[in-house]
């Protein structure tokens, strides 16, 4: 381990360090961030919601776009899977279905960054925070 | 000097800046009691752990009441001494102290002169509270050769502690276990015996309580003097006549030679002679000690230890013992004024008048408790038989003058008895800090050159200065001299010597502060050095007052040696007055 | 660098280190390690969350669950259904004590809610032994700052305008001890840190210096710029080997960086911090008290002044805080004393930390707002009390504080109001009571601590206190009198108006605040000589019902010193002359047939 | 006079001048000095304070002051097994005192004093912090929870 030898020294070793507690901080406060769940059932992992998941936790960091990847349980949407929740700060959640990754991609830009919705929304019955709150 | 305005009961005053309150009070003339606080001004020594809390006050702005002995004066401060606030506070810890204390006053040998008793008086207590159920601190009596502990009677003032380990460095005590069940002991709660006291006796004299006493030793005084086959011979330190008095109700300084000589032969003893005589001894053999080192010294003769120490002083001796055995050759070989007395008296004196000596008891009056411990060592005595039998301090001679009804003011003069009771004024001033060197130089003076001294008093030798030092022009040849009184500044010149780093060739040292007049079985000074140094002044007045000032020339000494030991540094004179000294220090042994 | 979409953080303060934790950590591992998953989720062992009453806690993040009384057989449970399947495991949830409802994230606990956490801002977040963590979170960024940027007086000047009281017990301001400690010239001056928390019931500095350490490291660096000291010394207990261990890779890893040692962040300044450990007395605590002990020597307390800004440890200027006081400083300075001055009530400002325990259904350590009442404390944060039993009172301060009652609930919590209401802030401990503690027996038990833990210095406290435990013991046997009650008013006040040092000032508040909130009950057992809440054996008197008796002889037979006598079918009778009170008769009496009056 | 002839075996003595030495023989560093020696002969008896009075160069009996001020310091051998009991605020107001008598009855011993077989030593002490956990009691380094005096006697059990 190297000596912190200035400020800026901290400063930069700092920034290194932040993404790792990237989860923890926003968990803290996720009300405020973009909130993605990934449904990780058998049939979820079997249509390939593992990808999925790599892909939001990559991209979503690499857009600069603080957000929280979670998993769950199976939404209860076996025909559409891979599916996937997302709750922007404020708003109500929205379920997108068949996410593949051009779609993830779509979520991304669109969805997410501009609140316009994009295709494959699954009208939503019940809500997925669990349990009492 | 920057001073500071306060108020104090509604007087104001000036103090220089750090005076305590305590003491701001004092100099308006308010004496705000105290049980722990106490002060030997011209020593240097204080303590004031602010322990007690008897001696607090309200003071402007405080939320509690101040310990005034520890609260420096601020400006503008206004204190106020005796609201019912501060009484009720007083009587309130003195009622504590006095639920954890025996209260068998009646019976308790400090009775009289007892700080803790003088306070419930003075507080006006007459009553303790819950006595009937509260639990008194108990521990297990301890009696020494010297000193006898008997801590339930401990009030946590401190005052030996720190006598004990800052004034003197011995180290022997220290304030042991917490709360409720502390107090003050040697390592292990052990008997003090196996500490590393050195019986000076410095914790007795400061002891506000019954906590710390001598061993009494007039039962058996008595039952030599009832003993109708048993010569009893006393002897009688110098620094006792200086201070006797005062048990009496004489003031400080108060000589009571002759009455002292008059009550000791109505008590019954058979012959009353002076350790002065044997002090003048001290100074033939020391003396000659010293000028056959010096002389060997200047000749280069790398074998001759130089500073040669004075070795009067059985608590110094025991210190040296404990802390610097490896030093044990360089004080002088001479023994104390009181065991030549003994060793004088069992031999000579008693060949003299033609008695066995185990038909003769010596008894000595000291102003010391290591007079009581060094009269028991095993190389003062002869088959079994001590040179000195019973040591008794100042304080028990007042309290056996005063159980035999003897009204010792009003009694006439009397002059020791012959031949061991005429001694010089070389030999007075032994019981002072610088005497025993002084009286060194008059005859050493004198013997080196070959010339009559002409000023007799080196008055650069006196003084109350814990570590002092001069040189003495001996016909040309410097002769530095070193003084240590207290053994902590006493460990000062001895560091110096082990590291070679001293430039002395003679070096006094006296265990106790002041000298023996402020020794361990004097009567109490209650912090007040003032009688001290009225005692110092009283030695020199009798030394002046002498017709004769110098050991060598003390007829009954040259007669002496003529008649007996032949000349100073004899074998004979060696045989008799001179010892050796042990390593004491403890041995770590390796189990096998 | 691996990308963990997930991690668990595991408790690691003493309280669930005790229950195992450090197996949870290693099982969850192990499991996390069978299904290949140790690149996505990570582990972390913490420092304590503060609800220790439930504890070992596992936190689940992002999703922010929190798992309660959780063991190590659990952990196949968490990584096989949560960890895989994204499924909550209900049944380790924490459950609310009044609607027994679970609730799964701990925003949403009533523990939590009101809590406010700026020395704990760390605590139960990060890897306490992991220095990167700490830098992630603006660690040392502070001392950059004021080394950097502000001059010592700068410094002080904005600690002081933070308005912060130090958290150790006095509420001295800690601006204006550091403006002391710099006045004073000297060669050589000392930053120290008391992390010697000898409060029963307190366990704040523990938590801290456990789950946060660099943060104190930190701002003790700050105070020795600011002072001009280059030598730092933590006092810690012994008996706090986890927090002492934590420090010292804590101390090693700032050395290793260079946040500690010569020429931080090449600025010229230097500090090093060195432990001293305490060896159990309670009045170390006291800063003069500490600075003897540092010494090697008994601790034993001097009169103030000299303080020790001016003569402190070997002489010097020394400035003593506590850990709490410290752990704040970063954020002070990173934030700004106006953001702290916000927080809190007129004359005590920013946070404080508790350490909630006793007869309350949520025991853990709590940060709030100064100014947050004893009610929401108790009631909100603290679930009330236990086994609906109703409360009696809340002692604050430790055993040198004071026990509150039911009318000062609604007091908002700073250091005036306590010392107003005849309590103290002390260091923080909060122990609640309820309906069966007696307040005769509860001053009993605090002034045995004090009397145990006296050094024995001063008169009043050395035999004061024990004067006081004994009279309140005669209370308890039924031997006191009412004048007793007055004796016992003022030897208190006596000693507090005597004693050496803040131990003993301070030591009969317990009795002093009870007898003034609890007069009746104090009454009851010298005049009436009974006990109302039951407590005490001596005036207690077992009776038997004779409309319940059946005479079945199960109590005689039980009864080990023969006190009750009676025919087989027949009511029987107990003699009270010798009954010890032992109880047996009445857990085997099936009849209810027994009873205390 | 000190007439007390010390015994120790040499390593004892050897691993004592060690300690002090490691602490520069600075008698400010006697308490870090007893902790050390402590931890290794599990109390600290005499013959080891005298070994460090000579170690730092200190009086002894300022050292002995020293161990019986602080109560974390023991001049008794401690059992195989020490049992602690947290009488704490937390842990006394939930009935911790009742557990100490359990465990007076079973040991058949006061606290501060072991078993005859020198298995159990019984002390008490005041806050480990685990006041979530009340009643606390410590053996060795086991922590049990939660403690009832029905408690007791499976504690015990586990050491036999």
């Amino acid at each position: 381990m190297s000596k912190i030898t200035s400020l800026a020294d901290l400063k930069k070793r700092r920034e290194e360090l932040k993404s790792g507690l990237d989860i923890r901080v926003k968990a803290i406060d996720p009300e405020n961030v973009v909130q993605v769940k990934v449904a990780m059932a058998t049939c979820g992992i079997a249509s390939g919601a593992k990808t999925i998941m790599e892909f939001f936790l990559e991209q979503l960091d690499r857009r600069n776009i603080a957000a929280v990847v979670t998993q769950t349980g199976c939404m209860g949407y076996c025909y559409a899977e891979p599916t996937i929740e997302v709750k922007l700060p404020g708003q109500d959640p929205v379920v997108f279905g068949f996410v593949d990754l051009k779609r993830a991609d779509q979520i991304i830009e669109k969805y997410i960054k501009t609140g316009e919705l994009v295709d494959g929304i699954i009208p939503v019955n019940y809500q997925t925070i669990d349990l009492k709150e | 000097m920057e001073t500071i305005k306060l108020t104090i009961d509604n007087k104001e005053i000036d103090v220089p800046k750090g005076t305590t309150i305590y003491k701001a009070a004092k100099e308006l003339g308010i004496d705000i009691p105290t049980l722990c606080y106490m002060e030997l001004h011209d020593m240097g020594i204080e303590n004031k752990p602010a322990g007690c809390r008897i001696c607090v006050a309200e003071v402007s702005g405080r939320r509690t009441l101040a310990p005034t002995c520890s609260t420096k004066c601020e400006p503008g401060m206004v204190v106020k001494t005796h609201t019912p606030r501060v009484l009720n506070a007083r009587r309130t810890v003195m009622e504590f102290i006095l639920s954890d204390h025996p209260k068998d006053c009646l019976v308790c040998s400090k009775s009289g002169t007892c700080e803790l008793q003088d306070m419930a008086h003075r507080l006006g207590i007459r009553d303790i509270p819950g006595a009937e159920y509260a639990a008194v601190s108990t521990y297990r009596m301890d009696t020494s050769p010297s000193i006898i502990r008997n801590l339930d009677k401990c009030i946590m003032c401190r005052r030996c502690e720190m006598m004990c380990n800052e004034v003197q460095t011995v180290g022997a005590i220290s304030a042991v276990n917490r709360g409720f069940m502390a107090t003050v002991a040697p390592a292990f709660e052990q008997n003090l015996e196996h500490s590393t006291c050195t019986y000076c006796g410095q914790c007795v004299s400061v002891c506000p309580t019954g906590a710390l006493t001598e061993v009494n030793h007039v039962p058996q005084v008595l039952r030599a003097l009832v003993d109708p086959t048993k010569t009893v011979v006393v002897q009688t330190a110098p620094a006792v006549r200086a201070a006797l008095g005062e048990e009496f109700g004489l003031a400080p300084g108060t000589l009571v030679t002759g009455k002292m000589t008059a009550a000791l032969r109505a008590l019954g003893f058979d012959y009353v002679f002076d350790t002065d005589f044997a002090a003048d001894l001290t100074i033939m053999e020391e003396g000659t000690e010293l000028l056959d080192r010096l002389s060997r010294h200047l000749k280069g003769d790398t074998t001759a230890k130089i500073p040669i120490l004075t070795s009067c002083c059985p608590g110094w001796v025991n210190f040296f013992e404990e802390y610097f055995p490896d030093l044990k050759d360089v004080p002088s070989s001479a023994k104390s004024p009181q065991q030549m007395f003994g060793a004088i008296a069992k031999s000579y004196f008693a060949d003299k008048i033609g008695i066995n000596r185990k038909d003769m008891v010596v008894v000595s009056i000291m102003p010391c408790l290591a007079k009581k411990y060094e009269c028991q060592r095993d190389e003062f005595s002869v088959d079994g038989n001590p040179d000195v039998d019973f040591s008794i301090s100042t304080r028990e001679l007042a309290s056996f003058i005063k159980q035999a009804n003897i009204d010792i003011k009003n009694l006439h003069d009397e002059e020791f008895d012959n031949p061991l009771g005429e001694s010089t004024g070389a030999g007075v001033i032994f019981g002072t800090t610088g005497g025993v060197i002084e009286a060194a130089c008059r005859t050493a003076y004198e013997l080196y050159t070959g010339k009559k001294l002409e000023r007799i008093e080196f008055t650069e030798l006196r003084g109350m200065g814990g570590v002092r030092s001069a040189t003495i022009d001996f016909d040309g040849l410097p002769l530095n001299i070193g003084i240590a009184h207290g053994l902590g500044n006493a460990r000062k010149l001895l560091d110096e010597v082990r590291s070679g780093k001293s430039q002395f060739h003679a070096i006094e040292v006296m265990a106790c502060p002041g000298g023996c007049i402020g020794g361990g079985g004097q009567p109490l000074h209650h912090g007040n050095s003032e009688i001290i140094k009225a005692r110092a002044a009283a030695l020199y007045t009798e030394d002046r007052k002498k017709p004769l000032r110098k050991s060598h020339e003390n007829p009954f000494i040259i007669k002496l040696y003529d008649e007996f030991l032949d000349k100073p540094g004899s074998e004979k004179a060696h045989h008799l007055l001179h010892t050796h000294y042990f390593d004491k220090k403890k041995k770590i042994m390796i189990k096998k | 660098m691996s990308k963990y979409s997930m991690h668990l953080l595991v408790c690691g303060g003493t309280g669930c280190h005790a229950s195992e934790s450090d197996a949870i950590v290693c099982n969850l591992r192990d499991e996390l390690e069978a299904k290949g998953l140790m690149d996505t989720v990570q582990v972390i062992m913490t420092g304590c969350f503060g609800f220790c009453e439930k504890g070992p806690i596992v936190k689940v993040m992002p999703d922010n669950t929190f798992y309660v009384q959780v063991k190590p057989e659990d952990a196949q449970t968490i990584v096989e259904e949560h960890v895989i399947k994204g499924r909550k495991v209900t049944r380790l949830l924490y459950k609310d004590p009044v609607t027994r409802e679970s609730i799964s994230d701990s925003k949403h606990m009533g523990f939590f809610k009101k809590q406010l956490r700026i020395v704990l801002r760390n605590c139960g977040f990060i890897n306490p032994e992991n220095i990167d963590e700490y830098i992630a979170r603006d660690g040392y960024l502070a001392l950059g700052k004021v080394l950097t940027e502000m001059t010592p007086e700068e410094v002080i000047k904005e600690v002081k305008a933070s308005g912060q009281r130090g958290r150790g017990g006095a509420g001295f301001s800690t601006g204006l001890k550091w403006e002391l400690a710099r006045k004073n010239q000297s060669d050589e001056k000392y930053v120290v840190c008391n992390a010697d928390e000898g409060d029963p019931g307190a366990f704040m500095d523990r938590s801290v210096l456990e789950g946060d350490p660099h943060s104190v490291l930190e701002a003790m660096a700050i105070c020795g710029y600011s002072i001009g000291a280059g030598n730092g010394l933590i006092y810690i207990r012994a008996e706090y080997p986890l927090a002492i261990e934590r420090l010292k890779i804590a101390i090693n890893q700032a050395r290793e960086n260079g946040l500690l040692g010569d020429n931080i962040f090449g600025t010229g300044f230097s500090f090093d911090i060195k432990l001293r450990y305490g060896a159990g007395a309670f009045v170390c605590g006291e800063e003069t008290a500490l600075i003897h002990s540092m010494e090697g020597l008994r601790g034993e307390p001097t009169v103030k002044p000299p303080f020790p800004a001016e003569s402190g440890y070997n002489g010097k200027p020394t400035n003593v805080n506590n850990v709490e006081t410290f752990a704040a400083i970063p954020a002070i300075i990173l934030k700004g004393a106006k953001w702290f001055a916000s927080i809190g009530t007129e004359k005590s400002k920013g946070t404080k930390v508790f350490a909630l325990a006793g007869k309350i259904n949520n025991v853990g350590l709590i940060e709030v707002p100064m100014g947050t009442t004893l009610r929401e404390v108790i009631f909100e944060i603290g679930g009330g009390i236990r086994n609906g039993k109703k409360f009696k009172g809340i002692q604050t301060g430790g055993p040198s504080g004071g026990c509150l009652s039911e009318k000062h609930l609604d007091t908002p919590i700073d250091f005036d109001n306590l010392i107003a209401a005849g309590s103290i802030m002390g260091s923080g401990a909060m122990i609640v009571l309820d309906e069966d503690d007696c307040m005769v027996s509860m001053a009993k038990f605090f002034l045995e601590f004090t009397v145990e833990e006296s050094c024995g210095k001063c008169a009043p406290c050395r035999i004061g206190n024990k004067r006081l435990h004994e009279l309140l013991g005669q209370i308890c046997e039924g031997k006191g009198t009412l004048a007793d009650l007055d004796r016992l008013k003022n030897m208190s006040i006596v000693i507090k108006d005597t004693a050496l040092c803040g131990l003993g000032q301070t030591s009969p508040n317990p009795v002093l605040s009870m007898m003034d909130n609890y007069y009746d009950e104090y009454v009851a057992h010298v005049t009436d000589k009974k006990c109302p809440a039951g407590q005490c054996k001596s005036l207690m008197e077992y009776v038997i019902n004779p409309d319940n008796c059946v005479g079945c002889t199960a109590c005689a037979r039980v009864c080990p010193v023969n006190a009750i006598s009676g025919e087989r079918k027949e009511v029987h009778h107990i003699d009270p002359a010798i009954c010890i009170k032992c109880g047996a008769c009445m857990e085997k009496c099936k009849f209810d047939a027994i009873f205390i009056n | 006079m000190s007439h007390i002839k010390i015994e120790l075996r040499k390593e004892d003595v050897d691993f004592i001048k060690g300690v002090c030495a490691t602490f520069n023989n600075d008698p400010q560093e006697l308490i870090n000095v007893l902790h050390s020696c402590q931890e290794h002969f599990g109390y600290l008896p005499a013959e080891v304070q005298e070994v460090v009075s000579d170690g730092l160069n200190m009086p002894v009996a300022k050292i002995y002051g020293v161990v019986t001020f602080y109560s974390f310091f023991t001049m008794t051998p401690k059992g195989k097994h020490p049992i602690s009991i947290c009488l704490g605020t937390a842990c006394y107001v939930r009935g911790a005192e009742k557990v100490l008598e359990e465990f007076k009855k079973e040991l058949g011993i006061q606290v501060g004093e072991s078993t005859k077989d020198n298995k159990f030593s019984l002390s008490s002490l005041r806050c480990v912090g685990a006041c979530g956990l009340a009643p606390v009691v410590l053996v060795g380094d086991k922590t049990y929870g939660r403690v009832a005096p029905d408690d007791v006697k499976n504690i015990l059990k586990e050491y036999e």
